[in-house]
Formats: C-alpha cells, structure tokens, sequence
C-alpha cells in the first residue's frame, strides 16, 4: 500500500478490484465501511463474483476473470476524453510531458517496438526518452512534420536483443507496493536514460507520454471493452463515470483510493493490471494524498516483511538488486544498480536511489563483518550471481528436471500453494530431500502419501523427508510488517508445546551444523559459510532482538558528519535512519529501510501509542513504517506546485516557507528544504523525480504502457489484436507435466480460484472453529449454468483443467451470472482454495482430497513470476 | 480489563444478601459467572493472517513467573491498536484455537527413503542428517564460475521457501545463511 | 457502563420481591441502586454495513467456549440452518435483489433480541432459570433450568434451543458475564467492520436512526428503518434495515413479534381461574362434607364409620 | 376381563360372608399404578405450571427431574387408563338407568340416596369421570408430545406451540375438577369405598346401598 489501512477513511471514493477486502481483509476494509459512513464515499467492485465486498458496493460490475486491463483502458480513455484528470499534478510530476524517442510504437497489433520472436522478449532501446530541452509549443509543427510515434511498419527493424535488460526485471513487485512504478521498491531503469530529458508542458507534443498514452486507451471504448469484459457498456460507464467523478468540473479536492489484491497479481499480465491502476491514480492526482493512493493488501501478516527483507531470488534486503555474473567487482555491480537522475534540465531529481552504493556496502558488512572491508571488495563474491530467474515456478520446473536435489521449506506449502500441485508432488518424488517445517502436518510433507500413490509406489520415493515442529505466531517474538508497511514487535506469550522448537534456533542449528561440516572436511567455496558474520550471544538460538538491532544497522567508527544531528557519533551506536550510511565501512545495516526502527533510544517497532494528533489516521507513534516511519508514500504529490495542500483539511505536508522546509503531519517523503519552485518530482525514487505513465528502457518486460492480453487459458481470442491473442513474452513450461487446454478440447468454462472469509489459506482447515463455519470445500456455480446443467445446490461436480481433477460439492448462487464475451455465452465458475489432504475434514474423508492448484496452470507474469491462478480454463460435469 | 474478582463481587451487591434468603437467592447467583479472563496476564502480539496485523492481546493463566508455563485461555483484539481497534475476523476470532490445537507437531520427524510411514527422530539426528544433506546437495551442484569464466558461486541444487508468519528477522538469518551457501532458489510466500 | 444495571429486574417464575437490593423510585416504579445510572444496555446491528464474515460467531464460540460442531456443506454460505444450543449467534445469509433488479446480498446476526418484554421469560415456570436485568439483558441460568422448553414456546424469535444431553435450554447471554464486568459482548468487539454497536438503547436508537436517514439521503433505499418491535415492549438488540418494510427478507425476522397470545392466556386467565378454580372446589366440596357428610350405607353400624 | 372380575367373586360370595369382591388384584393394580401416576402427574404438573407450587417439583425431586419424568408417567398413565377402558368397557357404558340417575343428581348430592334409581357396577358420575379421564388423556397425549419435544417442530409449525400448551394446561385443569371430585366422593363421602380399592373387598351392605344392580348381580340376591 502507498497509503495505509485507517487511511483509507480519507478518500471520497474507492475501486475495489481484483481483491476481496470484505472476505480477506475484513479488519482493513473497516476503513472502507468508515469512509462510507463517515464521508459519504462510494465504492464501485469489479469482480468476477458479486462478493462480500460486492454487497457494500454502490455499484458492480461482474467482470470476466483476467481482463481488468481492458477495464482499467476504458476508464483512462473515458477519463481523457471527459477531461477528468489533473491536469497540473499529471504534467509535473508524472512523466506525461516528457517525449518519447521516435522508434517507438505502440501496441495497434499487439507488440511494441522491438519484439523478438525468437527469444521471446523485448529489445527495449527503443523504449526510451528523447534527449533534448523544453519543446513546449512545438507541437503544432511536430505533427505537421509527421513526428509521431512509429507504426508497425517504421518500428519494424530493430537493434539485437539484450539479455542483460532482462535480468533487470521487477520481480520482486508480487502486489506489494513496489507493483505502484514510482515506489521505492521499483527497479531504478538501467543507467541509460538521456540525463537531459526533452519536454512539452502542454502535453501536447505527439510523442510526449501523455498523447502516446491517450493514443493507446483511446482504442479502449465502451463498445470494445463491453465484448472484452463482458461488462454491459452503461454499467462500463456508470463505473468509471462515478470513478473519475472526483475529478468532475476541475475538482481537485476530492480523492479516489484503488484497493486491489492477489486478484490483479495473479494473472499472466498481473504487473500491467496493477501498472495500469497506478497510472489512472496519476492521472486523476491521487497518489501521495491521504485516501488515496495504490493499494495492494497483501494476503498474508508478513508477506510485505518477507518483500522487503529479501525472501525472493532476485533481491537483497531492501531491494536491492541481486549481482549478476557481469558483476564482476562491487564497483561494478554498484554502477550497475545505481541510477542516475534522467530528467528536464530545468526540473530537479533527488533520485533517492544514488545512495544505493551506501546501502549495499553496509549490507555486506553486515553479513560479512570484518571478512567485508575495501580490500576484500567488501566479500562481494560471497554472494551469489544470478543469471537467470529462480522464481517460484522455476524452482520446481528445475526440481521435476532433476537439477534441485534439495528443499527446505519454513511454513510454507508447496504442493497446496501450486500451481499445479501435481507437478510439485512429482517433483518432490525427483528430490533427495526435504525439510519441511511447520506448525501443523500439511500436503507438503506428506506428498509421498498423497491421494493416489500405491504402496509399492511409496517404495519407490527415495526422497527422505524431515517434518520439524516449529513455533506458532503466538510463541515467537519479533516484527511482522502488514500491508502498510509498518512494523510492529509482538511479544511471545507461551513457550512452543512439546518439543517444536523456535524457527530460529532450527535455522541456526542447521546451518551451524554445516559450517561445522565445512570447517572439517572443508568442500566447495567455504569461504562465504566461514565468513558469515554470526555474533549473538546464543550462536544455537539467536534472540531476536539482536537480530532486529543488527538489521537496524550501526556504526563501526567513530564518525563526524556536518550534514547530520547529531554531527558525532561513536562505534556501535544503533543507526537512527538511512541518511547516516556509509559506503566506506563504517556502518553496518542489514537492510536500509529499516534503518530507524531500532536507534539508540529503544526499538520504534514495539511503540504503543495510538495517539493521531492529525486525524488522518497516521499514528506516528504506533509502530514504526518504513521508509523513515513515512505512513503515506510520496506525500509531496498531496501538494500543488507551490507545496500547498491540494485540500487543506486533509492536509499531510506542506511548504513552510518561513523555515524553508517541508513540514507535515506525516514524516515528508522528499528532500526536506528542496523549495517548490526548484520543482523537485516527488517520485524521489525516481531517476526522472516523477512518476512513470510510461515506463522506459524495460523494469516492465512485457511493454512500457499496459496492454490487453488474454490470460494463457482463454474462451475467446483477443479482440484487439486477435494474431497476438496473449502477451508475446510469457512462456509456457514444456514438461510433461505442463499441460495447457483449449475451448477446443472442451475446457469452455473460465475458473478463479479465491480464498474465503472463514479460512485462511490452507491453515484453519486445522481449526475446528474455522471448519464448523464451511465445513467442506465446493464450487460456486451461477444459477444458468447450473440449470443448463441439470446441477443442484449441494451435488458433488468434477471440475477438470487440462492437469487435473477437483471434486467438490456445488454451490449454485444468483451471484454469478453468465456474461457476453464477443457475441458468445461464456460462463465463468469460482473455487475457494482451502484445503488439500490433509485436514480436520480431510482426515474424517469429508472432503475430495482434491487440492484446487491440481487445476491451475503453469505460467507466471513475465515482471513478477506471479504464477496465473485466477482465470483458466475448465470442463464442468456432475460427479 | 484489570476487574478482579473480589470487584467484581463488590459490584453485585444482592449477592451475599441474598444468599440468607434460601431459595430466592438462587437467581443472584447466576451473575457470578466468572469473567474468564479476570485474572489473566496480557501478552501483546500481532495476528498471523492477513496483511492487516491486527493487533491481538493474548491471554494466559499465569504470571509468568520462572516456574510457570503459561496456559492460554483466551484471545482478543487490542483494543488499543489504530487499524483494527479490537475488532477481528472470523480467523483472528479463532487464534485460541491456533495456539491450543491437538493437530499441531510436536515432534520432529524423519520419513526414510522408501518408507511408508513417519518415525520419531531425535532433535540431535535431524540437525546433523539435514547438515550432511545440505552438504552433500551443496558439494554436487555448486557452480563456481559460468560458462564465460566468471565467478557466480551460486548453488543450484538447494531450494529455501519461507512463508508467510516468518518474521523479519528470521527472514533476515535465512537470508545471511542461504545466500552465503550460494542459494539462489530462495523464494517465499511473497511471490505466490 | 454501570455494573449498576446488573441489578436483577425479573425473574421466571419468581414469588416475592426481586433480591439485590437498590432504592425504589416511586416516579416510575423502578429499582435503582443507589450509585448505578439507570439505563438499558442495546445492540445495534447495522445490516447495511455487515459483510457476513462471521466474526461475531467465531467470537461468541470462542468466548462461551463451545468449540466444535458437525456442519454439512448446504449449498449456502450460512454456517447452518438455525442456531443452535451451542451456536447463539448466527449470520442469515439471503440473495435478492433490489428495486432496480441489482443483486443484493443481505445478511443479518441473528440472535436473541433480548425483549423488554421477554416471552420466554413469561413463559418459564422455574424459579430463576430466565433472569432479566435493570440493563435488559435476559440471561438464561442453566442451574435453574427445569428443562420444559417452555421459553421454546414463548419466543416470537425462536431462540432458545434445548440440549439433549444436560437437558437444559441454552441461548445467547448478551455475555453477562463481560457486560457484568463492564466489558462489551463479545461478538461486538470482534465485529471488523462496525456494524455492531453496543451501549445504552436510547444512544444505539440515536444511531440507528442517524444511519437511516444517511441511507435514505445518500442511497436508493428509501425504505430503510430501524427495527424495534414494539410487540415485545422494543428489545435490546436493534436492527438497521435497508428494507423495514419487509423483514421477512432478512432470514425471517417476523414484522411484528409478540408473546404469543396462548401464552398470554396461559400464563394470565387460566393459571387465575385454574389456581381459583381448585381452590373454590376444593372449598365447596369441604362445605358439602359439613352440610351432608358421608353417605349411609344400609343397614351399615355407624360405628363402622 | 371385566367379565371375569365379575364372575369370580361371584363364587367366593359365600366365602367372604359379608363381603363381596368389588375389585379383583388386577383391577386395583391398574387403578393404583393409574393413580399414583396421575398424582405425580397433578404435583409435577401443578409445579411445572404456576412457580407457586415449585416447591411440589422441589419435594418430587427438583426441576430437572420432574421435567424429565413427567411425559414418561403420563404415558404409564395413559397405558393404564387404556388397561382399565379394556376391563370395564362394559361397566362404563351409559345406560337409560345411568340418564335417569343424572336426572335426580341433585339427590345423591343431598344424601337423598333412596330417591336415586338404583345403578350398576358404576354410577353414572363414575362413568363420566372415567370418560372425562379416558378422553382427556388423549389430548393430554398429543399435546403433550409437541410440548416434549418442541426441538422437533419444524419452524414454521412453532405457532402451534402455545395453543398446544394453553389446551394441556386447560385439559388438565379439568382433570383435576374430576379427580377432586373423585378423590373427595372416594374417601369422605362414601366410606367403605377406599377399602373396596385397596383390599378389593365392600361389604354385602356397601354394595347393596351403592351398586344395587351390580350387588344383586354377582349375589344373584334380589334383596
């Protein structure tokens, strides 16, 4: 989220979409119910199934599953075409007024500039922005010269593809913020943008973002996303029309908030939908103001921690970029990451990002400790160089190939979460080992006794399995970070039952055990096991307080600083934020955003004062919110160029002109006494300081605007461009296992799966409470589906995709309607997810033992290898 | 929160008096229905589900005290908390049930090659047999430099998941051991 | 609030005063003790903003520690049919759609309304199993309970449900035992997105009606009220409808309840004329014995007799 | 088996001299265990019915108990009521003789016996409340049962609830008009009949003065 959860009460309207809030986020969406009881705020829900959010909705539309970009097209376009937008907040500080190079095409045919069919990937040179002044004014002359964005026929030839652009990619943007561009977590572009970026201010210039952008919706009308969506045209409209509604008669105080989850994430184009919402958030000047903003609820308590702290292949804590093998010193590999401001020579750009070296080093320093100085490039070749992606989906392609021998697995279900689960049953059964730690006896630890395999079989699995008991929420201390970035300490209440042992105590132990092994036998690179820095004061059971304090990060020297107070500060005191790294060695910091959450004075993250002396919501002093305890991201976007308060009641920041700085009730997310008229962007992130409608040089691998693709498992052709039905750069798996179906082997029927309110992932099946509220898994089915069927409430159906089978009982419900997709009846069926094989009902034989992810399919979104569970294709029968 | 009992009797003054009444009094005496949680220790802490992070108050029989081991009887939201301010969903309702569950593990177990069953393991074993397969996988598939001669020490053979209630800094340890044993198949609940 | 109010206001099938003490107040006939504020406590359901995610019953399950119950899957989202001995408090879970053809999906926390005027309570003849307090809270003790289901019969609700194993009748506290101790119900503290309230009936009435003229302002539902029947002397749970005029379509909560006009005439006339009946019998069959005495049996000795 | 009641004592007459068997052992085993559950009935009902008479439920064994008891007794109740329609089937129906009697009732209330038709092995005050018995207990029955088990009604039956508890509290307050009659009539106002009940015997007078009809029946005696 940009913003935060009680932030929400701000806003005046709000998108929900591709997310259940009601049914997922029930203690969030508080907020929402609050901003409508409160400020009379209206809420529009596009779903595939009219949802526990859908029945507090002003307004729904049912949407055919994995096509949200054509929704979200038509409302750009209609917002353009109305002039509902803010027209000051667009051409300053997003990148709407900056020109595009010439070479670069839009998607009339479904590929942009520089596609490859060979590789399947883009060359993304083309990508870019032209170099050169202010050309306000020329626009008149630009178009009477032809100067517009290329055609399928200019763009046609193109310089040979770069693999390193790539590795580049923004995996790490799985729904969380970083997913907004303009988010600190957004990769800074590759260091070759013009640093001298050409301009219009009008907007008018036929390359400048805004009219390539306008270009690329306008092809998005009613009429066309109607046969898309399967959204009649007059609810398309009455949807965006409320929507943009804020913006109505050159309104700027109003504000309007886009809530959206897993639902937009995990999809084949999942990036692009989420891009797609940011960009309409800038249109309208939503973003950095208090109820507004992008907001991704992420589904689980520290999935964002988990984000942040690097529990993904192509990061380091802090999102900081993994190295490459053409990293080939620290030196490099910091010039690599580290952008460089790109912008308008009259703009400013604080391109927060130039400090990237700063963070790096004291990140190693933290792992490495004395083995990370100068000399040894800071043990840089300690680290791994990736080359490729080890995503999620790949780790288990690799281990069904034979090549990944071994998996450790920390409350986390592989077979269950799929996709595919029965690829990663077999792929388990390929493995040499397993450790699964857990809470609770799941489908993963237990695949060599999954439905279906014989005893003589199970003679045949070589795989040995280690099931460790570890600790529940309620047994370990320590910070989870929610969806709005904060930090909170919870403290443990009871020590863990029997004989489960505290996570950490197992990971140390294990890894100790290794070193040990090393430091005998010695073995492949023990330098990196050797060297790592490990000193707490129980080497077999880190206290976690060490290991926060550790992350926080501190000084190694005696230092003196004129730019920071205090200017002194001696060894080993805590750090007190991120402005106080060095890349010289003397500090350390496990990971720079979190520098500040535990200075000197104490930890911030077990603060308790609820205290909102604002009003907005902002709880300075409850917890504490990276980056720098900023609970609203970007905020200097909630003032006008002058730094004044777009609306002066719900005001964050603003311009003291009196001190020359920036003062706010919410810590400013900018440089503090950057004076409005140096006209600074606020998207500090940012090598060009503003946000990005159009994103250059390729972080997005599939395309610099948004475009419409069809999910891989689609009913229909896409419209658009019917050649280039799908996105031209997903790739499909080729084993044997990967298997994917067509309407013309009888796979007609659109699934999504989904989670409900009474469960939680594939957890409480364990929780008697939770399994009396929905004791048995079933498939929601609309009513003219069933009846075309003959099926009734409560029989059991079979739903086959091309991998699998799922039984369950039917839910048929008014809820989901049959919808008209392209002059054909398409109908659309949902699955919650809940549970597997084993379980309270699964162990009484209640259920079908039939996990939902048999169904699902292989294939991931091309920027965040989120895997495509929602929305493909399956056949439906009684059982 | 902090009623104790002896309050609460105080509070309901008819009881004692009534009790002297003989039958009537029986009626009184359905208002000592004890609060359950009039004598618990509050232990702060945050919900495992959702991105919300709820703030809980866990409550548990016991002081704390060196020679206790606490019983928890009972959770509730946190009143106090600005996002959810008390309030839970129908899992947050429920953690009692997390904590106190009969399904949970309580002892590490090993299924051998072939085996059609789980059998008990030391905790001793399991940390060396883990290590030497660790050891074993990393020795195998550890690739020191690429197919261009330059250094990548990475190790393919060895996947880590870590899920979704790992907090930050046990996030942050699998990060210091994994990457420096060269894993690069690190991924999380973050990315599904 | 006032423990106060804990103070006992009617108990079932009870002779003699009411115990507990407190100050009678000649101006309404009420008894206060001396320092309690006098007021009703209530909860407000606001149907308009529930979102049927159930926490209210997870919350009351946990609370009165009644964990585990066999459900089937039954086509539906409701957790069950009815609620149940060990399940108060249950969402109705009702697809319809609107005036204007726009699905709705309506769901309301049934459970007891706790009456002012409490059927059941009229209805139980045992002495202290159905307690109703100064606050209005109508509290079954289980201790007490004969097991006649008579309450089955007096509630307009159909709430109280029987145990087949203790033989006792169960049904929601309003959790005395919390409200007692000065907390809030369970189910209303867990409930996420508000649309449970809980204090004195005049404020949740105040509210109430201060959301309904919000959604008639601002929404298409003209004919949102407040439900507070009046057939039961108003209760203490209170209801916000998007639709009062039909609250039949909310799971079937009756238009207008009221103690059942059988029981009325049960437990009034005929326990009256009963009780007189017996005793004027009994009176005038002992005036025949003195005025006639016993038969004479033919022939019969009279010192047989 | 009436029929043989009445046959059997007719050969032990001039055995028991002065006596007369009124009622054979099975008879009055029937009407006691009748009796006793009808008393249990009337208390536990009676304690069920107005508070002011809990204690009645307190003395038979508390709340709980009675509840639970109560529908059990009143189908050994009803199973008896049934026994004793088999025996006296023919004893119980209403002769020309019985309206003649109904007619001078004001008599046999004043003690005027000797202006009253003579009767057989019941008068017809007798018979009526052994019918008002016998048919109450049916309605007793049925509602009874919806009150046992009101768990079971289906919902949209509930309103049958209350009408079926009015009707059971009604019915058996007519029970008790009756059984207060009979009770009375029984023990105070013709003596000799208790004894008749119990040890199964009248004397030869008792029958003749009561059941004249019946006495000179089994006495084959005219006088």
């Amino acid at each position: 989220m940009t913003n935060g959860w009680v932030d929400i009460k701000n806003t005046d309207m709000m998108l929900i979409m591709g997310g259940n809030p009601a049914e997922n986020h029930p203690c969030g969406f508080k907020w929402v119910v609050e901003a409508k009881k409160v400020r009379n705020a209206k809420l529009v829900v596009v779903d595939p199934r009219f949802q526990r959010t859908a029945s507090q909705a002003d307004h729904f539309c049912q949407i055919r599953a994995g096509t949200d970009i054509a929704f979200l097209g038509g409302l750009i376009n209609y917002a353009i075409q109305n002039n509902r937008f803010n027209k000051e907040y667009v051409s300053n500080y997003t990148n709407a007024a900056l020109i595009v190079n010439k070479g670069f095409k839009l998607p009339e045919d479904g590929l942009f500039s520089g596609y490859n069919p060979a590789t399947m990937a883009y060359n993304v040179s083309s990508w870019n922005y032209e170099a050169g002044g202010n050309v306000t004014g020329t626009a008149a002359a630009a178009i009477a010269a032809g100067d517009g964005p290329a055609t399928a026929d200019t763009a046609a030839q193109v310089a040979a593809p770069q693999p390193a652009a790539m590795a580049t990619g923004m995996g790490h943007a799985a729904g969380g913020p970083a997913a907004a561009k303009a988010s600190p977590g957004a990769a800074p572009a590759p260091p070759s943008l013009p640093p001298d970026v050409s301009y219009d201010t009008s907007l008018e210039h036929p390359r400048c973002v805004f009219q390539l952008m306008k270009k690329q919706f306008s092809r998005y009308t009613p009429e066309r996303v109607e046969s898309i969506t399967g959204i009649p045209r007059e609810k398309c409209i009455k949807a965006w029309d409320m929507y943009t509604s804020i913006r109505k008669d050159g309104d700027m105080k109003k504000v309007g908030t886009i809530i959206y989850s897993v639902g937009w994430t995990q999809h084949s184009n999942g990036s692009q939908i989420i891009r797609t919402a940011a960009m309409i958030q800038l249109l309208l000047g939503n973003v950095g103001r208090a109820g507004g903003g992008v907001n991704a609820l992420r589904g689980h308590s520290n999935i964002q921690g988990a984000t942040d702290m690097a529990g993904v292949f192509d990061i380091l804590p802090g999102y900081l970029k993994m190295p490459v093998p053409a990293d080939t010193d620290f030196a490099t590999y910091a010039k690599r990451i580290t952008p460089t401001s790109a912008k308008p020579k009259e703009w400013d750009s604080f391109n927060y990002w130039s400090n990237t070296s700063k963070f790096a080093v004291s990140f190693l320093k933290a792992m490495y400790g004395d083995k990370a100085t100068k000399e040894t490039d800071w043990a840089f070749n300690y680290l791994p160089k990736i080359d490729r992606k080890y995503s999620w989906v790949e780790q288990w392609d690799n281990m069904y190939r034979g090549t990944v021998k071994g998996l450790m697995s920390f409350g986390m279900n592989g077979v269950a979460i799929g996709p595919n689960s029965h690829k990663n049953i077999n792929a388990l059964k390929k493995a040499d080992w397993l450790v699964v730690g857990d809470i609770y006896p799941e489908e993963t630890s237990d695949f060599w006794r999954s439905p279906g395999i014989s005893d003589d079989e199970k003679k045949q699995i070589k795989t040995e399995v280690y099931r460790l008991p570890c600790a529940g929420f309620a047994e370990k201390d320590g910070t989870f970070v929610n969806s709005a970035r904060w930090l909170q300490w919870k403290w443990a209440a009871v020590p863990p039952p029997g004989e489960a042992k505290l996570d950490q105590e197992i990971l140390a132990r294990i890894f100790l055990g290794v070193k040990a092994l090393y430091q005998k036998e010695g073995g492949k690179f023990p330098d990196a096991i050797l060297g790592l820095s490990w000193p707490y004061a129980n080497p077999n059971n880190p206290s976690l307080t060490e290991v926060a304090k550790e992350i926080n990060g501190k000084t190694l020297a005696d230092t003196h600083d004129d730019k920071q107070t205090p200017t002194d500060w001696k060894a080993g005191q805590q750090l007190p934020g991120f402005a106080w790294l060095r890349d010289d060695g003397s500090t350390s910091c496990g990971n720079w955003l979190y520098c500040g959450s535990w200075p000197d004075a104490g930890s911030n993250t077990q603060r308790r004062n609820p205290d909102d002396p604002s009003g907005l919501g902002i709880h300075p002093t409850w917890g504490w919110s990276w980056p720098a305890n900023r609970r609203v991201l970007y905020n200097r976007a909630s003032c006008n160029l002058e730094g004044k308060p777009w609306d002066p009641t719900r005001k964050q920041v603003w311009w003291n002109e009196a001190t020359g700085k920036w003062a706010g009730n919410d810590v400013p997310d900018f440089k503090v006494d950057s004076n409005p008229k140096d006209h600074m962007g606020p998207f500090i992130m940012n090598p060009e300081g503003v946000a990005r409608l159009f994103v250059p040089l390729g972080p997005m691998a599939d395309g610099p605007f948004p475009e419409h693709y069809e999910p891989i498992e689609s009913p229909v052709v896409n419209e658009l461009h019917p050649k280039q039905s799908n996105s031209p750069v997903v790739k499909k798996y080729k084993t044997d296992m990967d298997k994917y179906g067509t309407v013309a082997d009888g796979y007609d029927i659109v699934c999504t799966t989904y989670r409900l309110t009474e469960h939680y992932h594939y957890w409480t099946k364990n929780n008697p409470m939770n399994v009396q509220l929905v004791p048995e898994p079933f498939v929601e089915i609309g009513e003219d589906l069933a009846n075309e069927r003959s099926i009734k409430g409560g029989e059991k159906v079979k739903v086959t995709s091309a991998r699998g089978t799922y039984i369950a009982k039917a839910l048929v419900t008014t809820r989901i309607k049959s919808m008209q997709i392209a002059g054909k009846k398409i109908y659309q069926i949902g699955i919650p997810i809940h549970w597997g094989y084993r379980g309270i009902q699964e162990d009484k034989g209640v259920t079908g033992l039939t996990p939902a992810n048999l169904l699902s399919p292989t294939v991931i979104d091309p920027n965040a290898y989120t895997p495509e569970f929602k929305g493909f294709l399956v056949k439906l029968e009684k059982a | 929160m902090g009623l104790s009992r002896r309050d609460f009797f105080k509070v309901v003054p008819g009881g004692t008096a009534a009790l002297l009444l003989g039958f009537d009094a029986a009626p009184v005496l359905a208002q000592a229905k004890e609060l359950k949680i009039a004598r618990t220790t509050e232990t702060r802490s945050t919900c495992p589900y959702c991105s919300v992070s709820c703030g809980v108050i866990i409550h548990t029989l016991g002081d704390k005290a060196k020679n206790v081991t606490p019983q928890v009887v009972h959770v509730e939201g946190d009143p106090d908390h600005p996002i959810n301010k008390g309030t839970l969903c129908p899992k947050g309702a429920s953690l009692y049930q997390d904590i106190l569950n009969e399904r949970r593990l309580l002892k590490p177990q090993v299924r051998r090659p072939g085996s059609d069953h789980w059998e008990d393991i030391s905790w001793d074993k399991a940390y060396s047999e883990i290590a030497r397969h660790i050891k074993t996988t990393r020795d195998a598939t550890f690739v020191e430099t690429d197919a261009n001669g330059k250094t990548v020490n990475r190790c393919e053979g060895i996947g880590f998941n870590g899920g979704c209630t790992d907090t930050n800094e046990f996030n942050y340890l699998v990060v210091k051991t994994m990457r420096s044993l060269g894993v690069c198949y690190l991924e999380n609940q973050a990315r599904v | 609030m006032s423990n106060g109010t804990m103070e006992i206001k009617a108990i079932s099938g009870h002779r003699g005063g009411t115990p507990g003490g407190g100050v009678y107040d000649q101006s309404d006939g009420k008894t206060r003790s001396g320092t309690s504020r006098d007021y009703d406590v209530c909860k407000l359901v606001d149907t308009t903003t529930c979102i049927g995610c159930k926490a209210c019953e997870v919350a009351c399950l946990e609370w009165n520690g009644y964990d585990f119950r066999d459900t089937t899957f039954d086509n539906t989202y409701q957790t069950m049919p009815d609620t149940a001995w060990n399940f108060w408090n249950l969402i109705r879970f009702n697809e319809d759609t609107d005036a204007d053809g726009n699905l709705q999906w309506l769901m309301r926390k049934d459970q007891c309304m706790h009456c002012a005027d409490p059927g059941c309570l009229e209805a139980c003849p045992a002495d202290g199993a159905i307690v109703q307090y100064q606050n209005g809270i109508v509290d079954f003790n289980q201790e007490h309970c004969i097991g006649c289901q008579y309450c089955v019969t007096g509630c307009p609700f159909n709430i109280p449900k029987f145990n087949d194993q203790t033989k006792k009748v169960y049904k929601c506290t309003l959790c005395s035992d919390r409200v007692g101790a000065g907390l809030e119900p369970a189910c209303i503290k867990a409930c996420p997105t508000g649309c449970l309230h809980f204090g004195s009936k005049e404020d949740m009435l105040f509210e109430a009606n201060k959301r309904v003229g919000q959604i008639k302002a601002n929404t298409s539902y003209k004919d949102a009220g407040v439900y507070d029947p009046e057939g039961v002397g108003g209760t203490h749970v209170i209801y916000v409808l998007h639709d009062a005029t039909n609250p039949e379509r909310y799971g079937g909560l009756p238009r207008d309840p009221r103690i059942p006009f059988m029981v009325k005439m049960w437990k009034g006339p005929l326990k009256w004329l009963g009780g007189l009946g017996i005793t004027l019998g009994a009176f005038a069959m002992f005036m025949h014995y003195v005025r006639y005495g016993p038969k004479r049996v033919e022939g019969e000795e009279e010192k047989k007799a | 088996m009436s029929g043989g009641a009445i046959v059997q004592p007719q050969s032990k007459t001039a055995v028991a001299e002065e006596r007369v068997v009124r009622y054979t052992f099975q008879e009055r085993v029937i009407h006691w265990i009748n009796g006793i559950s009808y008393g249990y009935l009337l208390f536990t009902g009676l304690a069920i019915f107005t508070p002011y008479l809990a204690w009645m439920g307190t003395v038979m064994g508390g709340g709980g108990t009675i509840r639970y008891w109560h529908p059990w007794i009143g189908l050994v109740y009803m199973a008896t009521i049934i026994q004793m329609q088999r025996m006296w089937r023919s004893d119980m129906v209403t002769t020309d003789a019985d309206r003649q009697w109904s007619k001078n009732i004001e008599h046999y209330v004043k003690n005027e016996d000797d202006q009253m038709p003579p009767v057989g092995r019941f008068n017809h005050g007798q018979k009526q409340f052994f019918w008002v018995m016998f048919y109450c207990v049916f309605i007793l029955l049925v509602t009874g049962i919806v009150m046992w088990i009101p768990e079971r009604i289906p919902r949209s039956f509930h309103w049958v609830l209350p009408i079926m508890v009015f009707i059971h509290s009604a019915v058996a307050l007519v029970t008790i008009a009756a059984f207060m009659i009979h009770v009375y009539m029984s023990i105070w106002v013709t003596p000799g009949s208790m004894k008749g009940m119990v040890e199964g015997t009248v004397s030869s007078a008792w029958a003749k003065t009561h059941h004249r009809l019946w006495w000179q029946r089994i006495t084959g005696r005219k006088n």
